[in-house]
């Protein structure tokens, strides 16, 4: 009945739920610093909560250390559908410096589908809010599609340009609306 | 000259309260009780004293005159009184043996399993 | 026929106007007003108005994860259970010398009605049996306990107050109290009824779990508390009747204090309230919550039970010695 | 219970807000913030300096023989980059700069990588110096080199007067060259050299090199224990 | 024949009935179903005469005078022993014999572990005779040995389990200090007798208000209320009853709670309204209310901080006690209704939590908090059961916790009102805290014993049988009814009570013979109370049926909103992950948050407060046999200044 609203809303209250896989706290800081007055994430409807039975949007930030890897994918199970996965920082994506380590057991994306992945050793508050505001659409379009697998256009990911020697030049202006 | 009697039945409660109060041993507080209870069988009895009254029992032929007769009725409370009198001590020592068993003392301070 | 019509009418009182979909439009209305009102207070430009309708909506589609170690139907109707019986204290309340049901709309009832919802949100943590859950209702009834004696010294004081004006000796049912307010002006005025306005409006936070009082569901101690295995419809409707929660006690107080300012005409009254509901929420409600930090359970139980007790019984004495 | 900041929290609640709009408003982000790296493969001489400093082993070089030389190719994994700028620093050709784009958000994998390839002509095999070499790129790529290998020359050369004199003449080209006296053939400079030009038997006590590969980098006289070799 | 079916007779059969039925258990009691049957049929047959003398006593007004041996009064002396049941008395004899027939339904099936049950039946059969007696006797002197009885009867009940922990200590400690309640009782009467020379209750109700002036009858007045109290379990008494239910079996309990305290009430209200009449004064009513509110209010925070779910429900039924007290004390006419027909409310949901803490019993063998959780999953039906009693205990709208306890506080506030002192309001506020304090301890039960997890060593708990269910049901059937249809019960049951309560002067009449009353009494002609009943605050059904439909309305809006498919992806390889608990990313180990850990901040604010009140609940027999005595010096001291 109100099929159409619940699409909507689900784009538009995404509620975030943070899972400090080991990180160095850098990551962490910049996550609670999106909530804060100069960056808001809550003007559009941002909510960080406590349990991932109430979460959309998990946000997870640290390489995923061998001690933490069960926590961490037993979290994310627990997070009910439609979900979206969001790594912070490059930890989670490759293991950044700490990637040999023995305690390391590499990037997340080989054990579940992350869906958004927000590069930079901290990334910018900005950065994060694109992320996080990509990771809601990503989330209504699941909602939406009913499959889970379902994924956007990345609007900031760089021009493939033909030849190669050309040097990338600057990205296309960015049209996130939110 | 029924004051006196009066006196010694409150006597008797007063003591047998007292005994149940101080004493720290199970069978002391049961004769506790029973003296609480005969001191108030004294008291019913000393009640139904009708000064120059004869026994209440109706014998043939010898009421000619209206000899008076001491008040029936309080003895026969005395006697259920001293019925459940006995039956409270029964009781009471059956569960102060059962309590002597299982717990292996008589001291209330020890058999204070129950409380707060 | 006119039991056919007055069945409608009911019906109508029930679904619409001080029913369900007035406390459905208006508790989300007002819940994010009071969103907005503290990110502002707090130099944020804050969520939409309408986001806890987004929220709502948003809750509605996700799926539902019933623990296998809950107990599944407590689970399931407890907070249906708690949503019906605030809007039933919504039915009670006058707006403005019009109750819906007038029968015995009595404020010992609304007492007592105002214990389901936090019961109904106590048992469905305790079905789901999680030990966030059991330390988050273990909180809550603390704070129940806490709030039921000053709201229970206010509608004393408020009762004794109406009852000496009328001379009946005391009166406890809204009606009258609505009735007297609208000849001779709202009770906020009398001497003695400004203590117990006060110890209410301090009562509200505590009794919804509002920002300084929210012991119970802090999200960074015990991870949601009470609603720790909640996710999805249940927790749709939990998070309404919230909202819910808070219209219904704004307009409880604005139907004690705030007597006497009602024209007659139902919709028009019905938006005066609304509106004395969003300026309590903005000057006490919100203030508070964005000027203080989470109070711990047995301070917020020694803060009630002293200093809000302590207005409200000021105000019960006063109103005895018939100021 | 005081409600210290109600004066604040009343006094805010009539000023603007202190947000910047981030998505309606864009933000540039300060000057030299370090983003996402724009690499010019024309400039790159394909030394491999910048895989060796880079710490989160971001950079991978690889080499694909094309006719007439190589290409050479170099990409920036921006997932394991801490964008601490160090690769910048020690490419002398600054072929890498870290621009202050920060909007690195990738949903597909490839989103995060930065390539580049450039073509780098091969010399003949001959011993003869180089001084017939082709074209500017590589031209431009030597007087650099050369300007990089005259420091540790200068600071070996004096090393090399105070012993008796030197019976190897150290070669034009700038390439390393062995001293059979001082090498006690510890094979240390083949292991760090990052293009394996150089091979030491240890039994046979022979050290020789492959000009071709050898870029000329100086990192075998630097890791040589005893100074044996001199360029 | 047919005179023999006349309803004049039925107070005597339905206590001869259980008498008889006693006897006949000790003599057939072998044969398990004859056994049971006999109980049944006793304690029915008692429960059938109590409901045909409804329409005589209770619509008609009619007061029943029955001699015993048919030797009416002669020469205005009451020689026989009467027995008298007007309004009041068959008010409480209902009470118990519904009490008395729904334990021993639950009993039947409840005792099926234990060894000599003839023994049980026999003493079960006793103590409800015993109550009967006491509640229908018009003689001061059988009331006594009823008293005795039941006394009797429930301290062997009580450690008839005597391998169970404290039960030996509980019922000897119960024996002492009942038989010094019962001494005192039987010192009162003697001295009421040599004042009056009879033992009629109704010729003593009117002979003696008029020689109140006399110092014996004064102490006489002290040595009866404390005898009665000491059988109410009443403040000073109260850690008694607390034992004795934390041992008793839980059909006893529910005989002891349900039953036997209000015995003690109706021998309360018996001496004040009637035979003394001294309610009329004001420092009197003083004394009731404030000896309500301190039971009331100390045992709820007492009970707050018990280990055992049975011990806890003893704490409770004697602050409900307090809560029917200080509604009697009030005396006023709503207040006394208000107050028997919480007695009546009481004694159904606190029967129906004890049967449900007997279930939990009978299934898991220990009623500790810290040890038990999560048993809704096993046994649903006693949870739903149970969830009823608390609910009505707590006073939740429905149930008929809330309409007594909402007629309490009227009375309460409008006794404030009318009285202009502001000590009742004081009361009111003592009331309404001590609910919620109720509610709260009941929140802790609910949530240490069915709710929470379950512990591995009761994976195998079943449903209790059907008996016991059936037991509880009819409880749980009651407590719904009073609740919905106050009104109902007003009619038929507490106003014609109250009515009987206000005019001693009726009942004097109906057994002495017509204006004997006014003759003994007249210069102490206190007037009856104009006893208005108006449906002040009662709760109409019509809004509990509101909720009803809007429960529904408010399901079907939610389960309309949007058909979420089902979708299992993210299979991460932890397939019972989804559905585990959240423990912040831990394995969800077993962890239990109930009993003792419940309420930190409640119990920090008022540590001193019950460390203390832990410390004077010694457990020690001659601190409570200190506090009878002094409690009876105080009632002395006091009736002597006072009167």
């Amino acid at each position: 009945m109100f099929k159409k609203t619940i699409i909507e809303s689900t784009g538009k209250s995404p509620w975030l739920f943070h899972i400090n896989a080991g990180s160095c706290n850098g990551c962490d800081i910049e996550i609670v610093s999106v909530l804060t007055p100069r960056y808001d994430a809550e003007r559009v409807g941002f909510k960080l909560v406590g349990s991932p039975r109430h979460a959309d949007i998990a946000v997870v930030s640290g390489p995923v250390t061998k001690q933490s890897l069960p926590r961490v994918l037993r979290t994310l199970e627990q997070i009910p559908e439609p979900r979206c996965i969001v790594t912070c920082g490059s930890c989670p994506q490759s293991g950044n410096v700490f990637r040999d380590s023995y305690s390391v057991c590499g990037p997340l994306s080989k054990y579940v589908h992350v869906d958004v992945d927000i590069a930079g050793c901290t990334p910018k508050p900005e950065a994060i809010m694109d992320g996080l505001l990509l990771a809601a659409q990503i989330l209504a379009e699941k909602k939406k599609t009913g499959n889970q697998e379902a994924t956007l256009p990345n609007p900031y990911a760089p021009e493939k340009t033909a030849e190669e020697a050309k040097p990338a030049e600057e990205k296309t202006e960015e049209k996130g609306e939110a | 000259m029924m004051t006196f009697n009066y006196i010694a039945s409150f006597f008797l409660i007063v003591l047998g309260f007292y005994t149940i109060i101080t004493k720290f041993n199970l069978v002391k507080a049961v004769i506790g009780l029973s003296i609480a209870d005969y001191g108030v069988n004294l008291l019913i009895i000393s009640i139904g004293y009708v000064p120059g009254g004869t026994a209440p029992i109706f014998t043939e032929g010898e009421i000619s005159q209206l000899s008076y007769f001491v008040d029936p009725i309080p003895q026969a409370l005395t006697l259920t009184s001293i019925v459940i009198g006995a039956c409270v001590t029964a009781m009471s020592m059956s569960l102060v043996m059962k309590l002597h068993e299982s717990y292996g003392t008589l001291d209330t301070r020890e058999i204070r399993r129950l409380h707060g | 026929m006119s039991v056919i019509l007055n069945a409608l009418v009911d019906l109508g009182y029930i679904l619409i106007f001080p029913g369900f979909l007035f406390c459905f439009l208006c508790g989300m209305l007002l819940c994010g007003i009071e969103r907005k009102i503290v990110a502002r207070m707090q130099k944020r430009v804050g969520p939409p108005i309408l986001q806890p309708l987004y929220d709502f909506f948003k809750l509605c589609g996700k799926e539902t994860i019933v623990p296998t170690v809950a107990n599944k139907t407590v689970y399931l109707a407890a907070p249906i259970v708690g949503l019906a019986a605030l809007v039933v204290i919504q039915l009670f309340i006058p707006v403005f010398n019009f109750t819906a049901f007038a029968g015995n709309a009595d404020i010992i009832v609304v007492l007592y009605l105002l214990l389901i919802p936090a019961l109904a949100e106590i048992f469905g943590a305790a079905a789901t049996g999680s030990p966030f859950a059991g330390v988050g209702l273990s909180r809550e009834m603390v704070t129940i306990i806490s709030c039921e004696l000053p709201l229970v010294l206010v509608f004393l004081a408020v009762g004794k107050a109406v009852g000496n004006a009328i001379g009946s000796g005391v009166v406890f049912s809204l009606q009258t109290i609505a009735a007297y307010q609208a000849e001779n002006g709202c009770l906020l005025f009398k001497a003695s009824m400004i203590p117990a306005a006060i110890a209410f409006l301090l009562t509200i936070p505590g009794e919804t779990g509002m920002h300084p009082f929210d012991a119970a569901e802090a999200e960074t101690e015990i991870c949601e508390g009470m609603l720790a295995e909640y996710s999805g419809k249940p927790l749709a409707v939990y998070k309404l009747s919230h909202a819910v929660k808070l219209l219904t006690l704004t307009s409880l107080f604005v139907a004690l204090f705030l007597g006497g300012l009602g024209t007659g005409i139902l919709l028009v009254d019905g938006l005066i309230t609304f509106f004395f509901c969003v300026v309590v929420i903005i000057c006490v409600v919100a203030l508070i919550d964005a000027s203080t930090a989470r109070l711990k359970i047995e301070q917020l139980f020694k803060y009630y039970w002293t200093v809000v007790s302590g207005l409200a019984a000021i105000s019960l004495i006063l109103a005895w010695f018939g100021l | 219970m005081d409600f210290p900041f109600v004066k604040q929290a009343i006094s805010q609640l009539f000023s603007k807000p202190s947000c910047d709009m981030y998505p309606f408003v864009p933000i540039e982000a300060a000057p030299n913030y370090r983003g996402r790296i724009a690499y010019d493969p024309n400039k790159c001489i394909g030394c491999g300096m910048c895989v060796r400093v880079c710490a989160g082993k971001a950079i991978t070089l690889t080499r694909t023989p094309a006719e007439g030389g190589e290409n050479i190719t170099l990409t920036f994994d921006l997932g394991s980059c801490t964008f601490c700028n160090t690769c910048a620093d020690f490419c002398n050709d600054n072929a890498i700069t870290l621009t202050t784009d920060y909007h690195m958000i990738a949903t597909k994998e490839e989103d995060l990588i930065v390539t580049g390839t450039h073509f780098k002509e091969k010399k003949k095999p001959a011993p003869k110096p180089a001084a017939a070499k082709p074209a500017a790129p590589a031209a431009a790529a030597t007087p650099v080199k050369a300007a990089a290998s005259d420091a540790p020359k200068a600071e070996a050369a004096p090393a090399a007067e105070a012993a008796p004199a030197p019976a190897v003449q150290p070669r034009d080209d700038g390439k390393p060259v062995n001293d059979p006296s001082k090498c006690i053939y510890c094979t240390l400079c083949a292991k760090k050299c990052p293009q394996e030009a150089i091979t030491v038997d240890r039994k046979a006590k022979t050290w020789e090199l492959n000009a071709d590969d050898c870029v000329g980098c100086g990192t075998c006289q630097t890791a040589c224990p005893k100074d044996a070799i001199i360029m | 024949m047919s005179n023999l079916l006349n309803y004049i007779h039925f107070p005597i059969y339905s206590v001869m009935v259980l008498f008889l039925g006693a006897f006949l258990i000790v003599v057939l009691g072998k044969n398990k179903f004859l056994r049971h049957l006999i109980a049944v049929l006793a304690a029915g047959i008692s429960l059938a005469c109590m409901i045909a003398l409804i329409k005589p006593v209770m619509l008609n007004g009619e007061v029943i005078a029955y001699w015993m041996g048919n030797r009416v009064p002669a020469g205005g002396y009451a020689i026989g022993i009467a027995m008298e049941v007007d309004a009041l008395s068959l008010f409480f004899g209902l009470l118990i014999s519904t009490a008395v027939f729904v334990s021993c339904v639950y009993s039947v099936q409840y005792m099926s572990h234990d060894e000599n049950i003839p023994q049980y039946f026999t003493l079960f059969l006793m103590l409800a005779g015993g109550v009967m007696g006491l509640v229908l006797s018009g003689d001061i002197f059988n009331m006594f040995i009823m008293v005795e009885i039941l006394t009797f009867a429930a301290v062997a009940l009580t450690a008839f389990r005597n391998k169970v922990y404290g039960a030996l200590e509980a019922a000897f400690k119960y024996l002492v200090v009942g038989c010094m309640g019962s001494t005192c009782i039987l010192a009162g009467v003697i001295m009421l007798y040599a004042n009056a020379h009879t033992l009629n209750f109704a010729q003593l109700s009117g002979i003696i208000p008029g020689m109140m002036s006399n110092n014996s009858v004064k102490i006489a007045f002290a040595l009866l209320f404390v005898g009665f109290s000491t059988k109410a379990f009443i403040v000073p008494f109260h850690p008694l009853a607390a034992d004795a239910h934390g041992a008793a079996p839980a059909s006893i309990s529910v005989l002891i709670s349900g039953v036997l305290t209000k015995s003690g009430i109706y021998g309360i209200i018996r001496l004040t309204y009637f035979l003394f009449q001294t309610m009329g004064l004001g420092s009197f009513q003083f004394l009731l209310v404030f000896i309500g509110c301190v039971s009331m209010f100390l045992c709820v925070t007492m009970a707050l901080a018990q280990h055992d779910f049975k011990r806890l429900l003893a704490f409770h039924s004697i602050s409900q006690i307090g809560y029917v007290l200080t509604a009697v004390g009030l005396y006023t006419a709503i207040g006394f209704s208000a107050g028997i027909y919480h007695a009546l409310n009481h004694t159904l949901f606190k029967g129906l939590l004890f049967l449900a803490a007997g279930a939990v019993l009978h299934e898991t063998g220990t009623t500790n908090l810290d040890e038990l959780g999560g048993l809704s999953k096993k046994m649903p039906h006693t949870t739903v059961l149970f969830l009823i009693g608390a609910f009505s205990i707590s006073g939740i709208p429905p149930f008929n916790g809330f309409a007594s306890k909402w007629m309490i506080y009227q009375a309460c506030y409008e006794k404030a009102v009318e009285s202009g002192n502001i000590g009742y309001v004081l009361v009111t506020v003592i009331c309404l805290v001590t609910s919620v304090l109720t509610l709260a301890s009941f929140v802790k039960v609910s949530q240490s014993v069915f709710f929470g997890r379950l512990p591995e060593k009761y994976e195998n708990v079943k449903e209790v049988p059907w008996g016991m269910r059936l037991a509880m049901g009819m409880f749980a059937v009651l407590c719904v009814i009073t609740g919905l249809f106050p009104n109902l019960v007003g009619k038929f049951l507490t106003h014609p009570a109250a009515t009987a309560a206000f005019n001693a002067n009726g009942y004097i009449d109906a057994m002495m013979g017509e204006g004997y009353a006014s003759s003994a009494l007249g210069p102490f002609m206190n007037s009856a109370q104009n006893v208005v009943f108006y449906e002040a605050g009662v709760w109409s059904p019509v809004s509990w049926l509101l909720i009803l439909c809007i429960v529904l309305l408010a399901v079907t809006i939610v389960a309309v909103t949007g058909k979420y498919e089902k979708v299992n992806a993210l299979a991460t390889g932890e397939p019972d992950a989804k559905h585990a608990l959240f423990f912040s990313g831990e394995e969800a180990v077993y962890s239990q948050v109930g009993g003792s850990d419940l309420f930190w901040g409640f119990k920090h604010n008022w540590r001193h407060y019950f460390s203390f009140m832990h410390d004077l609940h010694s457990g020690i027999l001659n601190d409570y046999a200190l506090w009878a005595v002094v409690a009876l010096s105080l009632a002395m001291l006091f009736m002597l200044i006072v009167l």
